[in-house]
């Protein structure tokens, strides 16, 4: 009234003012360039691929079977499968994928594709520099460049890199553990039959019966 | 795509240097308006005034939230016929709903009202969970009202920054409502891993449990904010000239926000009961204790004021459902991430977003995407009240009824 | 002290003794004429990047500060960037007046400051009507601002002119009413004399300045409000109020005729600012008799910066009025108030043998009662019920 | 000699933004000329040394009637007419003696009058001080009945102005408009059909 509101609005506006200089709570702004802001860990911006070991061809996780393309909201990801196996964290023979394409420039990031992967396979990365000068051959990122190793996965996402490493370890030790009864059963039953010459080692494994913990 | 009208013809070869009269507007001729043809409409019985200029204010203006435009007929600055036009922001939101799994559907409701990503979550979650009854457990629900109440919080205070930004405040409101919001997104990024585009909540419970000291850093958070709209109120509520810009300005009366569909804070300022927290009393909002302010005279003011109250409330449903929260699961046993296939059927679910009734409507007919998928925007439907408003008021005035209708052009053209 | 105080005269005159007998005239205007376009052209910089700076501090933001040192090098990259813009002229709009307008606002205004003192001996012209002078630059801004508006052939542009144009005669009037009294009490219309009348200091320590009066407290609210609808700054910024007309007037403006429309914009405020320095916050006399050491210029400018920071910080607070509110607060509070004090001087200066101690609080009792009445009343009939807290009911 | 290049410069001034002011066809380059006019007899005054008398010319007549000049042009709309008459015209015959008429009656008294054989007086001292004074003595009644004869000016263009009825209901234009036409459809989809 008459004024009083006016002075009320002005006095509150100094007070932003002077809280400016001496309280940091109010300034929110980060200064990017020189500095970044430290992401949480859920932070997600576009998909990767995770592989373990060194050889990002061969370690590779991805089975190409096409689960995240069908999921896809946008329909960004295209997955070509190869025609030969190779064996995987558990020995298993797997396809994995010729071609792995995901375009950035129709990604939304919403995650669905790293939710829906049964292989622990497709994850979400947190770079955020992503903008190009190239429109069309740039914002294309193929295998190659989508490849990331484990240890970057644990970097970025430790809580839940932790967990599937040590799922992945429990299976694989689970797996030897199966591959190693099998075989001394293999060899006992050989021992039996006394026709050693004829078997010498277990089938191969059955690439249908991948079953995650 | 709207083809170029003739409006926009006759905008590119008329002269616009021809004044327009400040007299009295009285008898002004509708019919004579209405014909495209003509910029300047001739008036019929003033002795002393000029003739009406026909403006096109948007779809590049700087204050019609986006890319909306109203087209305005102006006696002087006074409104004489308003029409708004919208539609620039299709992106196909309904088709590309029918055509993908139901799963894939969420990301896009983000978009749709991009403030308040996580209502519209809720909206469609819920009406996919009534569709198939999935039963989302005790955490899951406590989780989604706290974060709706956030994202009410987030909303209301970032409209009031706008509207007082349309008012001409040169951005000082908006930004302390940037400020705030800040602190409310930088809890949904460590929630659910983005800033916006949450894309949280699922059939049947939520993507992700909350992490480790979420509950303690919103209730820091929630503290702070009734402390924040205190300051607020200070330097808003009693300023003089808000109170000339909005009192008496954009009067919706009671009788026509029903008949229209008004809902949200909008309706609840013409006076009108209505919020569907206690109508229908989804989710579990009858647990806890809170009011629904009303206004009285249905004008800017009372709009912004019972922002400002509804915000107040949702600071005490926060506390509450902060300090009540369980643990447990926070998804149905029964339900799965891919491939949910309803029985045939249809479905209206809604939720009362910040903005008013959000509802989705989908048919089923048991394929993996919905047959029908259709939105009901409280936006959209809050916007078609605009010209009712506006007439009689002047320009200044027009924008400021726009602000506090609170629209989001995402939602409104979808 | 003097020779600090009168630096500027002194070097003025000892350059003008160097140049040629023939020349000395030109020599001494041109010197007078320099150091006040080069000193508010550098006062325009500075303001634009402190304003943006503080404006942001007020918002809880850094502001500018990419460019040099804390950014303060940013005037120049704007200016850089407004000199190589294309100009753009509508096609339909009037080119003559379009490329008229902008200096036909800057031209006049450049002539008010030749009047304001600076300093002790620090006026260029020193008119017997200075102050009228003074107005009758400033009534040539609102010409250009409506060429500007009529010229773009725009619409937006149309309206912002007609809003400026009402808005400035509108408060020409209550900005010459208040600057009255203070003509009256100390009877010229110099500004040198003027500021002269507020030398000294009551009791010896008490500055006798015109706002330490109640018509000169009363006077100065006047006068600050209307230079701040004169100059078109928030709240009264609605010739150009973007989020109704883009950007008014200067719509179809860009490049350098836009840079010179803001130039003038801001010599304008700081034309009217040292005007009201120097009516009413007693021009270059120090605030203290101890303070006198200090050069009469560093007191005039540091009243003049103080009031330039209390724009900016309104600037950042207020939302803006609506057209018929801003001419209901000139026409019927502003100008009715300013008539009263007219009065009220009156009875000031008739009463000024009132010296007693009784007489001296009769005397500030009744101006100032009579001032605040009008105030209340006047401020009530204006904002008519509006502001009454409100009661909002709740449904359980 | 400066001084005299000066008046002639701006006599001339003045004379062509008059000519120009009455014959120029859009009604706002007339309005602007004229305040160049005022401008430039402005400008002879303060030649005059009567500064105050100048600057007061350039306050009201550039500052204050220009404006409302160009105003009234803008409000009613003048831009837009198109004269269909010349400017040269029969009527100006009747103009022109008219004008010679006038010119005749002031002329004839100035040149009879003693003042014009006189010589000029030394420049006063404190002219702005002495019109003062002499407003407030001498010429106390006329400067009242122009003070009353402009208060009344003012009320009646005040009442002029007036609207009939008192707008004291948000929406009186509404109501009217609604009245006098047939409603039309709020949201008209005929705007957002596909033109091909």
């Amino acid at each position: 009234m008459l004024g009083s509101g006016l002075i009320k609005g002005l006095a509150q506006t100094a007070k932003n003012f002077f809280g400016s200089y001496h309280d940091p709570a109010r300034m929110v702004t980060v200064e990017y360039p020189e500095q970044k802001r430290v992401v949480p860990e859920a932070s997600r911006t576009i998909p990767f691929l995770v592989y373990d070991g060194e050889d990002p061809e061969l370690g590779l996780r991805c089975t190409a079977c096409k689960i995240c393309e069908v999921e896809c909201p946008t329909q960004c990801i295209y997955i070509v499968k190869n025609t030969s196996k190779k064996p995987d964290h558990v020995g298993k023979m797997q396809f994995h994928p010729a071609t792995f394409d995901i375009d950035i420039s129709v990604c939304m990031g919403c995650g669905i594709c790293a939710e829906v992967c049964p292989f622990d396979s497709i994850k979400m990365d947190q770079v955020f520099e992503l903008s190009t000068a190239d429109r069309f051959e740039s914002l294309l990122l193929h295998k190659q460049q989508l490849a990331k190793p484990n240890s970057y996965f644990g970097k970025i996402h430790p809580t839940e890199a932790g967990e599937i490493d040590i799922r992945r370890e429990q299976d694989k030790r689970k797996a030897e553990a199966k591959a190693k009864a099998d075989a001394e059963a293999k060899a006992r039953a050989a021992a039996e039959v006394q026709n050693a010459a004829a078997n010498s080692a277990a089938p191969p494994p059955s690439p249908q019966t991948v079953t995650p913990a | 795509m709207i083809a170029p009208r003739e409006e926009f013809k006759s905008w590119q070869s008329g002269v616009a240097g021809n004044g327009s009269g400040n007299g009295s507007g009285n008898g002004s001729s509708y019919g004579a308006v209405r014909s495209s043809e003509a910029k300047l409409v001739k008036k019929t019985d003033d002795s002393l005034g000029g003739d009406l200029l026909e403006v096109a204010m948007g779809p590049h203006h700087p204050s019609t939230h986006g890319v909306f435009r109203m087209d305005v007929v102006l006696d002087g600055e006074t409104v004489v016929k308003l029409k708004p036009v919208f539609g620039y922001l299709h992106r196909n939101h309904e088709k590309i709903g029918e055509t993908n799994s139901y799963l894939a559907a969420i990301p896009y409701t983000d978009r749709l009202d991009y403030i308040c990503s996580m209502t519209n979550n809720w909206a469609y979650v819920h009406t996919v969970e009534k569709l198939t009854g999935l039963q989302p457990p005790e955490r899951a629900e406590y989780i989604r009202v706290i974060v709706a109440e956030l994202t009410r919080l987030v909303n209301h205070t970032c409209l009031i920054g706008f509207l007082v930004q349309d008012m001409g405040a040169l951005g000082t409101p908006l930004m302390y409502a940037f400020r705030e919001r800040e602190n409310i997104i930088d809890l949904f990024e460590s929630l659910s891993g983005s800033r916006m585009m949450f894309n949280y909540m699922r059939f049947g419970g939520l993507r992700c449990d909350l992490p480790p000291g979420w509950i303690e850093q919103a209730k820091r958070v929630v503290a702070n904010y009734s402390r924040f709209l205190d300051d607020y109120e200070a330097l808003l509520s009693g300023n003089e000239i808000l109170l000339a810009r909005s009192q008496g300005v954009g009067v919706l009366k009671k009788d026509l926000a029903i008949s229209a569909g008004v809902t949200g804070p909008m309706l609840r300022a013409s006076g009108v009961n209505y919020d569907l927290r206690k109508v229908d009393q989804y989710g579990i909002y009858n647990r806890f204790q809170f009011r629904i302010p009303l206004g009285e005279h249905g004008d800017v003011f009372d709009r912004y004021m019972i922002r400002v109250l509804e915000m107040r409330e949702a600071v005490k449903i926060l506390d509450q459902a902060l300090a009540q929260i369980p643990e447990g699961p926070i998804n149905d046993p029964k339900a799965k991430l891919r491939g949910l296939r309803p029985k045939p059927g249809e479905v209206y679910g809604r939720i009362e977003s910040p903005k008013g009734e959000l509802g989705f409507y989908l048919i089923t007919d048991g394929s993996p995407n919905p047959y029908r998928f259709r939105i009901r925007p409280p936006s959209l439907i809050n916007l078609t009240i605009l010209e009712d408003m506006c007439l009689g008021q002047s320009v200044a005035d027009a924008v400021i009824i726009l602000g506090s209708v609170d629209i989001v052009l995402g939602e409104v053209d979808r | 002290m003097t020779k600090l105080d009168q630096i500027f005269v002194s070097t003025k005159h000892w350059l003008v003794g160097l140049a040629p007998e023939m020349l000395q005239s030109l020599a001494s205007i041109l010197l007078s004429i320099i150091p006040i376009m080069a000193v508010f052209g550098g006062c325009f910089a500075v303001t634009t990047i402190l304003e943006r700076k503080g404006l942001g501090r007020i918002q809880n933001r850094f502001g500018p500060n990419r460019v040099g040192p804390f950014g303060f090098l940013q005037p120049m990259a704007d200016g850089i960037k407004m000199l190589t813009k294309e100009d753009i002229v509508p096609f339909q709009s009037d080119k003559v007046m379009h490329f008229l307008a902008p200096i036909v606002l800057t031209v006049p205004i450049w002539l008010a400051f030749s009047v304001l003192p600076f300093g002790r001996n620090m006026v260029a012209v020193d008119f017997n009507a200075g102050i009228l002078f003074f107005f009758a630059a400033g009534a040539a801004s609102e010409l250009a601002v409506f060429m500007a508006g009529w010229a773009s052939q725009n619409k937006y542009s149309l309206m912002g002119a007609m809003r400026a144009m009402a808005q400035m005669i509108s408060y020409e009037v209550p900005l010459v009413l208040s600057a009255i009294p203070v003509i009256m009490i100390a009877g010229s219309l110099s500004l040198p004399q003027i500021v002269e009348a507020q030398a000294g200091y009551g009791a010896g320590w008490f500055p006798q300045w015109h706002v330490f009066t109640p018509w000169g407290l009363a006077g100065f609210g006047l006068f600050l409000v209307a230079a701040t609808a004169e100059s078109n700054r928030s709240p009264f910024d609605l010739p150009e109020g973007e989020s109704e007309l883009i950007a008014g007037f200067l719509t179809e403006y860009s490049g350098f005729k836009y840079a010179l429309f803001f130039l003038g914009e801001y010599l304008g405020l700081f034309a009217i600012s040292g005007l009201a320095v120097t009516l009413f916050l007693g021009g270059w006399h120090a605030p203290l008799p101890i303070l006198e050491w200090l050069p009469s210029w560093f007191w005039f400018f540091v009243k003049f910066a103080s009031l330039i920071a209390a724009f900016i910080w309104v600037r950042g607070t207020m939302p803006r009025l609506r057209m018929d509110q801003l001419l209901n607060l000139s026409w019927k509070f502003l100008v009715p108030l300013a008539v009263l004090n007219l009065f009220v001087t009156a009875v000031w200066h008739f009463s000024s043998n009132w010296q007693s101690f009784g007489g001296l609080a009769a005397r500030w009792l009744m101006c100032g009662g009579l001032l605040a009445a009008a105030y209340v009343l006047l401020g009530r009939s204006l904002s008519r019920g509006q502001g009454t807290p409100r009661k909002y009911t709740y449904a359980e | 000699m400066p001084s005299e290049i000066a008046f002639f410069t701006f006599a001339g001034l003045t004379l062509i933004s008059a000519i120009a002011a009455m014959t120029m066809r859009n009604l706002v380059y007339c309005g602007l000329c004229s305040a160049a006019a005022f401008a430039g007899i402005a400008a002879i005054y303060l030649q005059l040394s009567a500064e105050f008398v100048g600057f007061a010319q350039f306050l009201v007549y550039v500052g204050a009637i220009a404006i409302l000049i160009v105003f009234t042009v803008l409000l009613t709309r003048g831009t837009d007419i198109k004269p269909t008459v010349a400017i040269v015209s029969r009527g100006w015959i009747a103009g022109v003696v008219i004008a010679g008429l006038v010119f005749a009656s002031i002329s004839v008294p100035v040149f009879m009058s003693a003042t014009l054989w006189r010589t000029a007086p030394p420049e006063v001292a404190a002219p702005v001080e002495m019109i003062g004074l002499e407003l407030m003595t001498r010429y106390i009644l006329p400067l009242e009945a122009i003070g009353l004869l402009l208060t009344v000016a003012l009320i009646g263009a005040v009442v002029i102005a007036m609207r009939e009825k008192p707008a004291e209901s948000i929406e009186p234009e509404v109501t009217d408009l609604e009245e006098n036409s047939t409603p039309a459809p709020r949201f008209d989809v005929s705007s957002l059909e596909v033109k091909s």
